[in-house]
């Protein structure tokens, strides 16, 4: 632990595909810590839901072998993010504190163009201007911000919980505790599937899933450094 | 003139070429300004209600649908995920491909000394301002947030915040400013002779105009001389300029990390893309003014369609090797995602566009232009203009919406649908580009008298044993 | 500063001492402070400090499992729901439906006060409606329905009931029937002779052989199940547990299966015989001492199934496996034959115990040995739909369930609902009863109330997850146990004797006094104001040591038989909508929001067909077909589905509401129109007996899905259609 | 540009108006022959002829030097806005370091066009001192119907003579020129 700085942090989720039952608690739990808007059954049948975490199912096999398989999407918040040189005003930028890929709303115009370079179609755009109609709004969280139309946004890995775990420590003068931080996917998950921590916590949790030799990170052979490690889920075969 | 010189024998033929050639057909200054004059100060009921139609119409579809559009926000258009640009940006793309013209024809006909580019650079050069004009409201009509289009512009400003010199939407706002002012000054700078004779000529409320905007003109030596310095330089820098462009708008989509737009050949492409449809659409605007305004018969024949047919034909060509070369490689490339969008285009949903867009820029062309009879008729070059700019509309639809329908993840694919409001400011940028010309066809010498007379001094006729042919003289 | 974010951090709850938000949630508890009340800034109670939040514990009431929440809450506002990391049950974890629970606490749609004939009330005037109706109605043609949560208010009621001399109430509930909680408990009784449900304890179970049970979706405790599949995959190095699946759809648990056997509907028992004879062969048992009397080849052949498969598993088992556990649930209960069916399965838990396997079925202790109610049989709702028929029923009191909705229509139950003289209904939305009763008199959502719920399933030790109110009531809504008690108060004289409780609070702390004397849970104290606070500072009371105990049980050979089917060309499997479930909390906007797992469709019912079948019936994706049975038709979106047998088709549960409010109202189809009124051999309906025809209707509608229909079917072209075609199935 | 001289010796301008460039030349030739300086005649014309056709001196364009110096203003721009804002406010983005030159050409070139273009531009007007703000200037409204005006300046007491030497050049009006606000 001495070895850590605890000005420098870089977050990384392990997911476990193998203990990914596909089950949809994150998404939601996503959604309601992070003030995601609900856009409806006509928005999304056209394509616009607003989930920040969505799990991309794949049918594998032909009948009577099929197979599913279920993969929690989200933001890679990679290190080479393809979606930040895009931008033309720096309203997704590189939290060098954090190593996190930041969105920062109120800078946003809305070009879209981050979203076009997503290999992981992670992001999603505010098409308008979505409501809470009272008093369902009571249950916004103050944390985070609740985005307007016209703006991008994405999964931030809960930044808003990292940087209260990480004054706090700060405040105790102490490093960030492994598994202090959780994002509220990794909460709420049934099956501990996500695994959330620091790697430059050498002891982390995350740190020994992703010596695991069924970890991957999606799409890595493009070059963009995924934080993101997924955890290859290997069914018996009778 | 070396017309007394010839013998008899020859008048018929001499004839036929005069009738032929606008530069061999000289007519009095006075007169050519009369008719220039004429043309502009022919405000017609027809004129009066096209251009309150026009003006309507634009004002509802283009600026009416687009105040909804921000008000309500940019679901109202068609785009989702993860097709996240749609007809806007092919709208886009399309008019930077058609303020090509303009630039093409007065900067890079003037460099080769053309002479046919003589009565219509003024024609092709308001094409690409108007055409800009319409290009530059896009990428403020596709923003979420169009009221902070302006932090794109590297000012001081109290957020401390520069813009992000990598972004290639950057490149293209530098690039489509620079174009813009460096190509309406370079409209402006020859239009100055003929402002000054407008203001000569005409009284009232024009003659005030006209005095404002001719910068008290005269004509001395050293006016003319740093004028056609200038002139000079400007054709030589404009394009280059004008390459940046497309090639910067292009590298919006081959810089992007996905398959389908990743690739090396689209700056040139494009280039070769925006000057089809560029030059067709010239074809089509000088057919417009040759009906529809007074007096243009006489400055606009068909020997100016003839060469514009031969250029589209060539450049058709040209088109048709870089969408070959992309094709193929891209296909050869055997990359699963990509070979998925090939499919897509060629047999996919988009294959109705894919198909227009072979049709309209390659065949229907190559079928057409080889005619001299055809290429001369007004008309056919009208339609040739309306036919490739289908096809590049097309273009730039299959590679826009196409590449964005598919991606790395099968489970995200999409498919898009533009939506009324997308449809409708696409169709009120026609006219409002179409209002914009009315309204500058009577506010300006549509024809530049001066280069046109500078034409007419440099053409003349030679006999040679029984023959007469055109000669011309290099006077620049 | 940071001392208060420390200890409201959500850890504050492993602390053994008093501090901080902790402290100030004790001092906000007092008798006279029942509620934490929403404050102006200038005038906050103590520990509602602007920007700083606190957490409260308590538990979910989106299903009965009883899982324990922590609510966090800021200045006065619930912001996010977070599962209690102590809790025995889910440890932490949530599913989708407690996730979005704050949106039925927040809910706009919400029963505002009480009416009467739809005309808004007094509360005074509620209560004194209601005492006369207790005092003015013959006992035995009261009746009371009550959902299978919360269990205090049951507790309640019975003493109620029993104190008027009135039928005792029934909990009824959609989940609970499709869950088949009688059949299991049943079975239970027979094999492993302890009549209450059975935990499966997959946690380390090498292999889990599950006949249609949903138990990662919404079967019984779908949190616990989930964290156990979790430890089972992946939680001990180097043993990875398998599952194999037995369903004639692939419901999201099939999903999750190393290998999926949709097998023929009705021979879920056959196939757990024939794989037990198979895994006693394996093991050198002779077939003469082989435990069931059945030949393995003969059922593959009836069920379908690749003897060589079964064979493969039974193998795996013999040679490989040390803890092998089957779980019998979902469609294969609601079998004709289902209680057979269940007992056939456990009896392989029981017959793998004998060849010398461990088994894991085990069986949460009731607290203090109280049982909670159990929940009513089908003949005693038939019963009690007969009488409202009969015009015997003058008043039904209506709690926690929905019956006009969740109980199928052919059971009558709405039309003898117009027989009964006074429906009172305490729903917190005006859902279908509601709209139909005479007093609607909405009780507090479960974030504004007290309470507790006895935890049946998932903990491996006595649970009494305790509800507290996290926030102050949004509506003016009032706690049904305390209109109860008011009124009974109003009443006077031998009933209030009978029930003398002043109101709900001291209801709850009379019934936890008893463990004020345990010395065995996670805290004790002896003053009843510091246990209350205890309790309701821990979210609950358990012990503090596992009681867990596998049960051993004997094999029993029934006989399974053939199931018994309705005349219809496809078989069809209702099943619970694995975010919704069975649609109480639909009008949820972001449990609407929230993809199906496997189809990824959101805010619609779809039915799944198979590709073979839907190209023989002309069918395509987004088609609207008409699905009848006898009993009833529904109007359905076609989904072609891949993991369905070409001969069945499935539908969701969780929609079709005609009430409930804006986003629930009028939106897909209820299948439960489809079901008839038998029953399953244990009294609960055998709701997979039924068979349907399938008709198109020529109209289109899109499902809102999540997935990509082109990039996942591959087949080219997808025809968008127009979302508006159906006007029938739109709001 | 005769300041000081009153009386008979005041400078008066004439204009003699041409219409074919030939005739043109020709009245310069006898404009110089009388003894008056190019730089006491001024041509205005239609058309642009090259001096060579009127047999007047060359003289290099300022324009050029407007064009270089836009253009090395503009490069700077670039340099700076390139090079230099990123520092203001680092912010990292895609993993790529803060300055990068390939980048970098893109703005340098297209700033650099940019002040060159609008250089030229203005090189145009401040070269030829347009627009005239600072006073009359002679003009003949002919100019725009292909007439070449000779515009010469003579003392007062010289003018016959000179109208007189003109006159066997075939002008269309030879008149003493006022200057007018254009």
């Amino acid at each position: 632990m001495a070895e850590m700085d605890p000005q420098h942090t870089k977050w990384v989720m392990v997911i476990d595909l193998d203990r990914c039952n596909g089950c949809g608690a994150c998404v939601t739990a996503c959604a309601m810590e992070n003030n995601v808007a609900f856009t409806g059954e006509e928005e999304n049948a056209y394509g616009r839901g607003m989930h920040w975490l969505r799990i991309v199912r794949y049918w594998v096999g032909e009948w009577p072998n099929v197979q599913v398989r279920f993969m929690p999407m989200l933001c890679q918040q990679c290190s080479n993010a393809p979606c930040e040189p895009v931008c033309p005003v720096f309203a997704t930028m590189h939290s060098e504190a954090q190593e996190l890929n930041i969105q920062v709303y109120n800078r946003c115009i809305g070009t879209r163009y981050c979203a076009n370079n997503c290999p992981y179609i992670a992001r999603t755009f505010n098409w308008f201007d979505y409501e809470w109609p009272e008093p369902l709004n009571f249950h916004l969280n103050p944390d985070v911000t609740v985005r307007r139309r016209g703006i991008m946004e994405k999964c931030t890995f809960c930044i808003q919980r990292i940087r209260a775990a990480e004054e706090e420590a700060r405040m105790e003068g102490r490093p960030v505790r492994d598994g202090e931080v959780q994002p509220a996917c990794a909460q709420a998950c049934p099956t501990e599937a996500i695994v959330f921590g620091n790697w430059q916590d050498p002891n982390s949790k995350v740190r020994e899933l992703a010596e695991s030799q069924r970890g991957f990170r999606f799409l890595e052979e493009l070059g963009t450094e995924p934080k993101v490690i997924y955890l290859s889920s290997q069914k018996h075969e009778f | 003139m070396q017309e007394t010189t010839l013998p008899a024998e020859l008048h018929e033929r001499v004839e036929e070429l005069r009738e032929e050639h606008l530069l061999l057909d000289p007519r009095p200054r006075e007169e050519m300004n009369r008719m220039v004059l004429e043309a502009m100060e022919d405000v017609n009921r027809e004129y009066i209600i096209v251009m309150t139609i026009l003006g309507l119409v634009t004002a509802v579809t283009l600026f009416g649908a687009w105040g909804y559009l921000m008000s309500k926000g940019l679901g109202l258009a068609g785009i989702r995920r993860p097709i996240y640009w749609g007809l806007f940006i092919v709208s886009f793309v399309f008019w930077i491909g058609i303020s090509h013209a303009g630039t093409f024809v007065s900067a890079i006909l003037r460099v080769f000394k053309a002479e046919f580019r003589r009565p219509f650079t003024r024609a092709a050069e308001l094409m690409t301002t108007f055409a800009l004009a319409g290009a530059g409201l896009y990428p403020l009509i596709h923003l979420g947030r169009t009221w902070r289009f302006y932090w794109m512009i590297p000012y001081p400003n109290q957020r401390w915040l520069w813009p992000n010199f990598r972004s290639p939407l950057v490149w293209d706002f530098l690039a489509i400013n620079t174009y813009l002012l460096g190509s309406t000054m370079y409209l402006f700078l020859p239009l100055i002779p003929d402002l000054a004779m407008a203001r000569d000529k005409s009284k009232g409320w024009r003659k005030v105009l006209y005095t404002i905007l001719s910068f008290g003109w005269r004509g001395t030596e050293e006016e003319w001389r740093h004028l056609q310095k200038a002139i000079q330089i400007f054709a030589w820098a404009i394009i280059p300029v004008m390459f940046s462009v497309h090639t910067i708008v292009s590298w919006d989509f081959a810089v992007a990390m996905k398959l389908g737009w990743h690739s090396t050949i689209f700056g040139p492409y494009f280039i070769v893309g925006a000057i089809l449809s560029g030059i067709s659409a010239v074809g089509f605007i000088l057919y417009m003014i040759r009906i529809s305004v007074k007096n243009m018969r006489y400055f606009i024949r068909p020997e100016h369609f003839d060469a514009l047919g031969k250029l589209l034909l060539i450049i058709s060509m040209g088109w048709a090797y870089f969408f070959f070369n992309e094709f193929l490689l891209e296909w050869y490339g055997g990359e699963h995602t990509v070979q998925e969008i090939l499919r897509y285009y060629t047999t996919g949903d988009m294959a109705p566009v894919w198909w227009t867009m072979v049709i309209c820029n390659i065949l229907i062309p190559w079928l057409v232009l080889w005619n001299k009879n055809w290429r001369r008729k007004p008309w056919v070059m009208a339609l040739m203009g309306i036919i490739v700019n289908i096809g590049m509309y097309a273009e730039r639809y299959v590679i826009v919406v196409g590449a964005l329908s598919r991606n790395r993840i099968p489970f995200d694919w999409g498919w898009y649908k533009p939506s009324l409001v997308e449809i409708s400011i696409a169709l009120g940028t026609f006219t409002l580009f179409f209002f914009l010309y009315g309204l500058a066809s009577r506010l300006i010498p549509l024809i530049p008298v001066w280069e046109v007379e500078e034409g007419h001094h440099a053409h003349g006729l030679k006999r040679i044993g029984k023959g007469v042919v055109k000669t011309v003289a290099e006077l620049e | 500063m940071s001392q208060e974010q420390r200890l409201t951090r959500r850890d504050v709850l492993k602390l053994a001492g008093l501090g901080g938000a902790v402290a100030a949630v004790l001092s906000g508890c007092g008798p006279t402070a029942k509620y934490v009340r929403r404050q102006p800034y200038y005038d906050m109670p103590e520990y509602a400090r602007p920007g700083a939040s606190v957490y409260f514990a308590t538990t979910c009431r989106e299903c009965p499992a009883g899982c324990g929440l922590v609510v966090r809450t800021v200045e006065g506002r619930a912001i996010k729901i977070e599962g209690n990391p102590n809790h025995p049950v889910n440890k932490g974890a949530t599913c989708a439906r407690g996730q979005a629970a704050l949106e039925t606490l927040y809910n706009p749609d919400r029963a505002k006060g009480p009416t009467r004939q739809g005309k808004p009330i007094t509360w005074d005037e509620a209560i004194t409606a209601l005492a006369d109706l207790l005092q003015n109605t013959p006992p035995e043609s009261m009746a009371f329905l009550l959902g299978l949560a919360p269990d205090h208010l049951a507790e309640l009621v019975y003493e109620i009931t029993q104190a008027l001399g009135a039928p005792p109430p029934l909990r009824v509930g959609a989940l609970a029937f499709m869950e088949a909680r009688n059949t299991l408990a049943g079975a239970a009784e027979r094999v492993f002779g302890t009549k209450a449900l059975p935990t499966f304890d997959i946690a380390d179970a090498d292999l889990v052989l599950s006949f249609g049970a949903n138990f990662m979706e919404t079967w019984l405790s779908p949190v616990y199940y989930g964290k156990a599949y979790g430890a089972m995959r992946r939680g001990r190095p180097g043993r990875r547990g398998i599952l194999v699946h037995f369903e004639p759809r692939m419901s999201m648990t099939a999903a999750n299966a190393d290998l999926w056997l949709p097998i023929k509907p009705g021979t879920e028992g056959l196939v757990a015989q024939a794989l037990g004879y198979l895994v006693a062969e394996a093991m050198g048992r002779e077939p003469g001492e082989g435990l069931f009397q059945v030949d393995p080849a003969q059922i593959a052949q009836q069920a379908e199934v690749s003897l060589e498969k079964l064979e493969k598993v039974a193998r795996y088992i013999a040679n490989e496996a040390e803890k092998v556990v089957a779980i019998p649930g979902g469609v294969a209960l609601g079998q004709s034959n289902g209680f057979a069916i269940a007992q056939a399965v456990l009896s392989l838990n029981a017959l793998f115990q004998e060849l010398g396997k461990e088994t894991g079925v085990f069986f949460t202790p009731p607290v203090n040995g109280e049982a909670p109610l159990a929940p009513a049989t089908l003949a005693d709702i038939q019963d009690l739909i007969g009488r409202m028929q009969a015009g015997k029923v003058k008043v039904l009191f209506v709690h926690g369930v929905n019956p006009v909705y969740e109980f199928p229509p052919s059971w009558g139950f709405a039309e003898a609902l117009k027989k009964v003289g006074t429906v009172v209904s305490f729903a917190s939305f005006v859902d279908e009863t509601a709209a139909q009763a005479h007093l609607h008199l909405p009780d507090h959502t479960f974030l504004e109330s007290w309470g507790y719920q006895r935890v049946q399933v998932g903990a491996d030790r006595e649970t009494l997850s305790a509800f507290q109110p996290v926030v102050v009531p949004v509506f003016d809504t009032k706690a049904t146990a305390d209109v109860l008690l008011a009124a009974v108060q109003q009443v006077g004289g031998a009933l209030a004797e009978a029930v003398p409780y002043k109101n709900e609070v001291e209801f709850i702390q009379k019934k936890v006094a008893a463990l004020r004397e345990r010395t065995d849970g996670i805290y004790a104290h002896p003053h009843p104001q510091v246990f209350w606070n205890l309790f309701l500072q821990h979210g609950g009371w358990w012990t503090e040591q596992s009681q867990k105990e596998l049960a051993r049980g004997s094999v029993l050979n029934v006989q399974v038989g053939e199931a018994d089917f309705d005349q219809g060309d496809l078989y069809l499997v209702v099943f619970p909508h694995p975010i919704l479930a069975e649609g109480a909390s639909a009008n949820n906007p972001w449990l609407q929001e929230t993809p199906d797992p496997t189809t990824t469709v959101m805010w619609n019912t779809w039915v799944e067909v198979h590709p073979e079948t839907a190209a023989r019936l002309g069918l395509q994706n987004d088609d609207v077909v008409e699905i009848a049975s006898p009993y009833g038709a529904i109007q359905a979106v076609v989904y072609v589905y891949p993991g369905i047998r070409p001969d069945t088709l499935a539908v969701p549960m969780g929609q079709g509401h005609t009430a409930l409010g804006r986003w629930a109202r009028g939106r897909g189809a209820n299948p439960l129109a489809l079901l008839g009124p038998e029953a399953n051999g244990a009294s609960d309906p055998a709701f997979a007996r039924v068979r349907v025809r399938v008709r198109r209707l020529g109209t289109r509608r899109q499902l809102a899905r999540k997935e990509n229909v082109v990039g996942v079917y591959g087949d080219g072209r997808y025809e968008p259609v127009e979302a508006k075609a159906e006007s029938g199935m739109k709001e | 540009m005769y300041g000081g001289y009153q009386g008979r010796y005041a400078p008066k301008t004439f204009v003699a108006l041409y219409h074919e460039p030939d005739d043109a030349a020709r009245a310069i030739d006898v404009l110089r022959e009388i003894g008056i300086e190019d730089r006491f005649i001024q041509v205005q014309s239609g058309v642009p002829y090259r001096a060579e056709f009127l047999g007047r001196p060359e003289r290099p364009s300022g324009v050029p030097k407007y064009a270089m110096v836009g253009a090395f203003v503009g490069f700077l721009a670039a340099l700076g806005l390139y090079y230099g804002t990123p520092l203001l406010y680092p912010i990292r983005v895609g993993g790529k370091p803060l300055l990068a030159v390939p980048p970098s050409f893109i703005v340098l070139f297209e700033l650099t066009m940019l002040g060159m273009l609008i250089a030229t531009f203005l090189g145009v007007f401040v070269e030829s001192l347009l627009p005239p703000v600072f006073g009359k200037r002679v003009y003949h409204p002919e100019v725009s119907d292909g007439a070449i005006a000779v515009f010469f300046q003579v003392p007062a007491h010289l003018a016959e003579r000179v109208k007189q030497a003109l006159a066997a050049t075939g002008p269309s009006e030879i008149a003493p020129a006022e200057g007018t606000f254009l």
